[in-house]
């Protein structure tokens, strides 16, 4: 079946079958590997995507077919104009991230929930994750991170030059 | 794991929904949230040969406060949790699933109405329409009809919903303030379906003395169970403790669940008395009342 | 982009961001699956949904019909071609690569399929038709003690039992326990449990056109797994490439070599194609390294004022259907041994026996070196029982116990010499820290009300670093490890270890040990690890032994390359190699602070104007440690329990930990964070259990629970700092202390705080079913 | 996942009638529900495949059925072993036949199924039903056909 996706701001028209996995769509059609796959049961979290910019979805449990016509934002399209974003910048700082395979999809989880919680407390924050699996970091560098990327975020964008 | 092939329907109104299921008969199955379908699928548990696709069905996209609260198919949990009112105490017990029902990012896009359907005996909506006294609108080929969730609820997986028709929403009664609910639930981490719970609906009249009672249990039986024995025992009384402990032990002998991985069968009946007598206080507590 | 960190100070202790960390946070790491080669088949295997059953009949017709399925192979292609068996790493097993004549446990692999597709393959094995004949089914070690049902009749000796091993003194261990005037014993069980990476294995197999195999794996030791290909598969060692890309997670997992492994390279051989094998979920949690499963009768004697007077342990260990424990051959229990912990026993003996079971093969070092978690627990858990039986306060028996600081190093009964500790020390400032007398008085005012409050200990001990070559080897390979360093005419460099990171931050780590002893940039030191074809020969990544091993081989390479740097810049700086001192990170004629040249400027000799001296600037070293590290800490535990659920709040844990010297602040902890973690799912949801039908009950993470980031504790860490005399810098290895002594303090606190009870002990995982029965029952029996 | 189940059916019928009919493969396989097909072998062997489905869980199993008739205690059991959905399941059933008034038949039945694989694992709960529903559905069936 046809499908067209946006990922990363740019257009992909394939062929897939409708049994295609949208993580896999992303890694194997676009080849974006920074999706990961951990899981059959939509537990881990480490194939998380950001649709239509607004909405984190676990891309495991969901099929290419259903992103037709959407908007899909994957880690490889976090950094913009060269910068990390603050998200990122706050797991490296933070040394948030170990192995890293989780990493992807937990940062899109946070770039979601900050969208809607510019302000998050600890506890929020740890809600806020709680679809996402961790295995290296016992999540509390994480939560640092992710507090770190708020403030940043809350300062107002410096005037361009 | 890939799931096995299937034919996949796109339906951009409930008619072609409606269609693609009457074509398809009993080998299709609705594609909504997904996040009970498709992992069975990877596993080849699931194996429908038609899917029916309705997240583009934008007329069944909505919340809506009509005096009661109806909940269309392709709502998601996250879409409730997130509501503007849903913190109205009048709203409370549904306010507490979106909470706690799997985890926050499945929430994004698992539909109440889907998790109605799925009917897990450990399903956490299924147990709150109960307590509130919802009713599911369902398309068959009659037309719509309006189904009370005690006949909604059919068996474990097994709705009312036949062959070749389709839940196109759930409608939760109005019952204006003095109206307050609580969802307690044990579970072993987040995501993970009920050890037990419990889903509490209160109505209180004016004189302080409870009007209306909704009380239910989760993985307590097939599936979702009504504790009748508890409501009768609550209305017309004024809440005290006494009535609480009555109303829990009559849970607890109500649950009749299954041994497994969450708790043997002695630890979950005595749970459903626990978190029984912990939701009504809640739900009392949020009226304002001490019990 | 802006991505590239300033210059950062060289010295060790510098919490330096990690290296590695912008590729991972932009999605650019490399994961075996990852790896995508042209005309790349896909591997699917079909598993025995029976535990133990005869195979009357395997039928490909069906499968080999289905549309992108190349090829599929069952165990009796594999015997004709003498690959029916692999060796596991102990060296005292093989395993079954496929079943041939029958099963031996759940999941166990029994054919594989090779297709165009991931899905095709999956479509291939579901049509594959496998005929059982179920047999009785032994699911736990005391049956199969019984010898009713022989499971391994292909072995030599006709019984289940694999192998018996035992240290110290049996006979002087009995007399002292019988004449100790307190004895406490208690039958302790390490539950089965599983590392579960987040990345499943898997691996891409491919016969480039020089006919060599090119063999990306999810390795944590690719060197070892180069070797026992080439005895496996008969192909020569110089034709096979192991790469080992970026790893998601091993925690030990990932050490030995499966089935899978060897389908993905017959089917590439076969179909002459690339295939890949990544491995489910399920696959990962029923079939490959589980941990554990340890069942433990502990003994503890002590005079009546609480002087330990004997330890006694004895066990029995379920291995499951292959012995394929990932322990030195010398070694089969491990480091087992070191159950004494931090004590001062005077007498003790140590025996495990080992049992086949219709249970999936395993018993890998799951986050802690061999079999350490296991004695850890065990005698931290028999502490408190024995101090329970004396009645005095739990930290105060551990104290009067304790080896003391002027002991070290420390022989200890069952033959292990402690290299270093002050066990004292680092227990004061852990009660400092978590205000230990504030906490007691809290306690006894909740306890008057009735509630459920617990504090609990652990100060384990853990042997680590495996290991000196008189001892330890893997497959009879001695278990050293390596480096080798290049400077490059910039004063930048590269180093080349044999070990594996997979998260533990090598990158940054052993850049940090040159940096330190050369005086260059740690951002310009380039780290690569994993490709056989470069690195050095090494042991890998296990054990906690990347830093007492391969640590070692760094600093002394880097040392290496000094001592030439050294008569390079005294031909600088004219004059002889012995007017020339390493000061302050420079080369300077003694006493002539002003007369000095940095190693950046002799590296540019080095090519440029090397004078009498060969050119060029490197230097190897092959590491073998003079003896094993012991990292220690003291943990404490603070919960407090629902009567009426049996839920447990861990409200706080602080671990006070001490690794010798540390080299990177910021990664330690984050290592101690994961590890502990990694103890608080172990002490609270992790189980791989078995019902009597031999069914695998937590196949998926809807069942084998991992916590989130709701339920794991806020973690409080501190540390002290007791260098190893015998390592280069003092290091001791830290990744697996957090897991190796958490599970004793979170199950403690549970104890302390159901104490007034009068319960004693309660098994891992301590659910909320558990807690409340426990609580129910021991109420009844007060009544 | 090893499950119990037992049950009773009265059938208006002699029990020599019943005991003809449930000892001839044939007939007994006609009364599994959902019954795709029935290949009789002998007169205690035949194989069945039968569809399950309960909620999303849809598939068929492949049985065998051995009839172990008792003439002198008229009591039939049955092992029936066999597996889909990448799991096994052997069940065995147990009917006693026994004479009630009025020329009728009392027939007391008990089952007990083992699952094994991916479906006790990971829909155990659908496949507990799935089982029962199989034995229960089976008498009932017996009682339809010797009804009418």
């Amino acid at each position: 079946m046809k499908v067209s996706i946006r990922v990363n701001g740019v257009a992909y028209e394939r062929d897939v079958e409708p049994r295609t996995l949208l993580a896999y769509f992303l890694r194997e059609e676009c080849h974006l590997t920074g999706t990961h796959i951990g899981c059959d049961t939509s537990a881990c979290g480490c194939c998380v995507v950001v649709m239509d910019g607004d909405k984190a979805v676990k891309s495991c449990t969901m099929f290419a077919v259903q992103a037709d016509g959407h908007e899909i934002m994957t880690v490889e399209g976090l950094a913009q104009g060269g910068a990390l974003h603050p998200i990122q910048q706050g797991f490296w700082d933070q040394h948030g991230l170990q192995c890293g395979y989780c990493t992807p999809g937990m940062m899109l989880t946070a770039y979601v929930l900050l969208g809607q919680n510019p302000n998050p407390s600890e506890a929020e924050i740890r809600e806020g994750l709680a679809g996402n699996l961790c295995r290296c970091t016992g999540y509390q560098n994480i939560v640092k991170a992710v507090k770190q990327a708020a403030e940043v975020m809350r300062q107002p964008a410096p005037a361009a030059q | 794991m890939i799931p096995a092939a299937f034919e996949y329907i796109r339906a951009h109104s409930a008619d072609e929904a409606f269609a693609a299921l009457q074509k398809h008969g009993a080998e299709a199955r609705v594609l909504a949230g997904g996040q009970s379908l498709v992992p069975a699928m990877r596993f080849r548990l699931a194996r429908p040969a038609a899917l029916v696709d309705i997240n583009a069905v934008r007329e069944l996209d909505y919340i809506r406060l009509d005096g009661g609260l109806t909940i269309g198919a392709t709502a998601r949990d996250s879409a409730v949790e997130r509501a503007p009112w849903i913190k109205d105490t009048t709203w409370s017990l549904l306010h507490d699933v979106s909470r706690v029902v799997a985890d926050p990012v499945v929430r994004q896009m698992a539909t109440v109405v889907g998790s109605l359907c799925h009917n897990d005996p450990a399903g956490d909506w299924t147990t709150a329409a109960l307590a509130a006294r919802a009713e599911v609108l369902v398309r068959g080929r009659s037309g719509e009809r309006a189904v009370p969730i005690d006949e909604f609820l059919v068996d474990s997986f097994t709705t009312a919903v036949a062959e070749g028709e389709i839940a196109l929403a759930v409608r939760f009664p109005g019952s204006g303030d003095r109206t307050a609910g609580s969802y307690q639930k044990v579970e072993r981490k987040v995501g993970d379906f009920a050890t037990a719970a419990a889903a509490v609906q209160l109505t209180l009249n004016a004189d302080g003395t409870i009007k209306a009672a909704g009380v239910a249990l989760s993985a307590a039986g097939p599936c979702a169970v009504r504790v009748p024995q508890a409501e009768q025992r609550l209305v017309g009384q004024k809440p005290t403790a006494d009535l609480i402990r009555a109303a829990a032990e009559a849970a607890s002998q109500k649950s009749e669940p299954q041994a497994d991985l969450r708790g043997s069968v002695e630890y979950k009946k005595h749970l459903a008395g626990v978190l029984v007598s912990r939701g009504l206080r809640q739900a009392l507590a949020r009226l304002g009342v001490q019990a | 982009m802006s991505i590239e960190a300033k210059s950062e100070r060289h010295a060790l202790g510098h919490r330096m961001k990690r290296k590695e960390d912008p590729r991972f946070l932009q999605g650019k790491g490399n994961y075996v699956d990852d790896i995508s080669l042209p005309g790349m088949l896909y591997a699917a295997i079909v598993r025995s949904p029976y535990p133990h059953a005869s195979i009357k009949n395997i039928d490909i017709s069906e499968a080999l019909k289905v549309p992108g399925v190349k090829a599929v192979i069952t165990g009796a292609d594999l015997e004709a071609a003498g690959l029916g068996w692999l060796p596991t790493f102990h060296g005292l097993d093989k395993q079954m690569v496929l079943a041939v004549g029958k099963v031996l446990f759940q999941y166990q692999e029994v054919a594989a399929v090779f297709a165009e597709t991931r899905a095709a393959a999956y479509d291939g094995a579901e049509a594959v038709q496998v005929e059982y004949e179920p047999l009785p089914v032994v699911a736990d070690p005391f049956t199969a003690k019984k010898d009713e049902v022989i499971l391994r009749p292909d072995r030599e000796k006709k019984t289940n039992h694999i192998y018996h091993w035992e240290v110290g003194d049996r006979d002087a261990t009995a007399r002292a326990l019988e004449s100790s005037p307190k004895r406490v014993s208690q039958r302790i069980w390490f539950q089965r449990c599983h590392p579960a990476p987040l990345e499943p294995c898997g691996c891409v197999a491919h016969f480039d056109t020089m006919g060599r195999l090119q063999f990306y794996v999810t390795s944590q030791a690719p060197h070892v797994y180069r070797t026992a290909l080439a005895i496996v598969t008969g192909i020569p060692e110089d034709k096979i490439h192991v790469i080992s890309p970026d790893i998601g997670g091993g925690f030990g997992n990932k050490v030995p070599v499966y089935p899978g492994y060897v389908c993905a390279i017959v089917g590439a051989l076969k179909l002459g194609r690339p295939v890949k094998w990544i491995e489910t979920r399920t696959e990962n949690l029923t079939s490959t390294g589980f941990a554990r499963d340890y069942h433990m009768d502990v003994e503890l004697g002590a005079s009546a004022d609480g002087r330990l007077t004997a330890l006694r342990v004895s066990t029995a260990a379920d291995h499951g259907a292959f012995d394929a424990a990932a322990d030195p051959t010398k070694y089969p229990a491990g480091m087992f041994g070191v159950v004494t912990g931090s004590y001062d026993v005077p007498v003790a003996h140590a025996e495990v026996d080992a049992y086949f079971t219709n249970k999936a093969p395993g018993g890998i070092a799951y986050r802690c070196s061999f079999r350490v978690t296991e004695a850890s627990y065990a005698i931290e858990r028999a502490m408190d029982i024995l101090a329970d039986e004396l009645g005095i306060d739990a930290v105060e028996l551990r104290r009067k116990n304790f080896i003391k600081k002027e002991q070290f190093p420390y022989k200890s009964v069952l033959g292990f010499t402690y290299d270093s500790g002050d066990y004292h020390k680092t227990l004061d400032l852990a009660l400092e820290k978590i205000g230990y007398k504030a906490l007691l008085e809290e306690q006894a005012e909740k306890r008057a009300r009735g509630e459920l409050m617990g504090i609990g200990f652990s100060t384990f001990t853990e042997v680590v670093g495996a290991g000196p070559s008189k001892h330890f080897d893997i497959l009879g390979i001695k278990m050293f490890d390596s480096a080798e360093i290049r400077i490059h005419p910039t004063g930048a460099g590269i180093v080349r270890a044999g070990t594996k990171s997979q998260g533990q931050g090598h990158e940054t780590t052993w850049a940090q040990i040159v940096a330190e002893e050369l005086g260059l940039d740690p951002q310009n030191i380039m780290v690569e690890e994993g490709d056989t074809d470069t690195a050095p020969y090494g042991l890998g990544t296990y054990a906690s032994r990347s830093t007492p091993v391969a640590g070692a081989a760094i600093a002394i390479a880097a040392r290496r390359v000094r001592e030439k740097a050294k008569k390079i810049a005294a031909h600088l700086l004219e004059v002889g190699d012995g007017d020339v001192e390493w000061k302050d990170y420079k080369f300077q004629v003694k006493g002539v602070p002003a007369k000095s040249v940095t190693m950046k400027e002799v590296a540019f000799a080095a090519y440029t104007n090397p004078g009498p001296n060969e050119p060029g600037l490197e230097a190897t070293n092959y590491y073998d440690p003079p003896n094993m590290t012991f990292p220690y800490g003291t943990y404490i535990a603070v919960v407090d329990v629902d009567r009426e659920t049996g839920e447990v709040k861990v409200r706080r844990f602080l671990a006070v930990d001490d690794c010798g010297t540390v080299i990177n602040p910021l990664i330690v902890e984050g290592q101690i964070h994961g590890g502990l973690a990694e103890g608080f799912a172990i002490a609270f949801m992790q189980e791989i259990q078995y019902d009597s039908e031999g069914n695998n009950l937590n196949t998926n993470f809807t069942d084998y629970l991992l916590p989130t980031s709701l339920e794991t504790p806020h973690w409080e860490t501190a540390n002290t700092v007791t260098p190893s005399p015998h390592h280069p810098i003092g290091a001791k290895g830290v990744g697996e202390s957090p897991n190796v002594g958490s599970p004793a303090a979170f199950v403690n606190a549970v104890i302390d705080a159901l104490s007034p009870l009068g319960v004693r002990h309660i098994e891992m995982p301590v659910t909320r079913d558990k807690v409340w029965r426990t609580i129910r029952d021991a109420e009844a029996a007060r009544k | 996942m090893n499950l119990q189940y037992s049950g009773q059916e009265q059938i208006p019928a002699d029990p020599a009638a019943v005991w003809a009919f449930v000892t001839d493969p044939a007939k007994v396989g006609g009364c599994l529900p959902e019954v795709k097909e029935v290949t009789v072998h002998d007169r205690t062997h035949f194989d069945a495949v039968v569809g399950v489905g309960v909620g999303p869980v849809r598939g068929k199993f492949k049985l065998k059925f051995e009839l172990q008739p008792d003439e002198t205690a008229r009591r039939m059991n049955m092992k029936i072993s066999g597996g889909g959905l990448g799991s096994a399941i052997d069940l065995t059933a147990g009917a006693d036949i026994v004479p009630a008034p009025e020329g009728r038949t009392t027939l007391n039945w008990t089952g007990s199924a083992v699952m094994r694989g991916p479906v006790a694992a990971v829909g155990g709960r659908v496949l507990d039903a799935q089982a029962k529903k199989l034995i229960e559905q089976t008498f009932a069936n017996v009682r339809q056909q010797l009804t009418t």
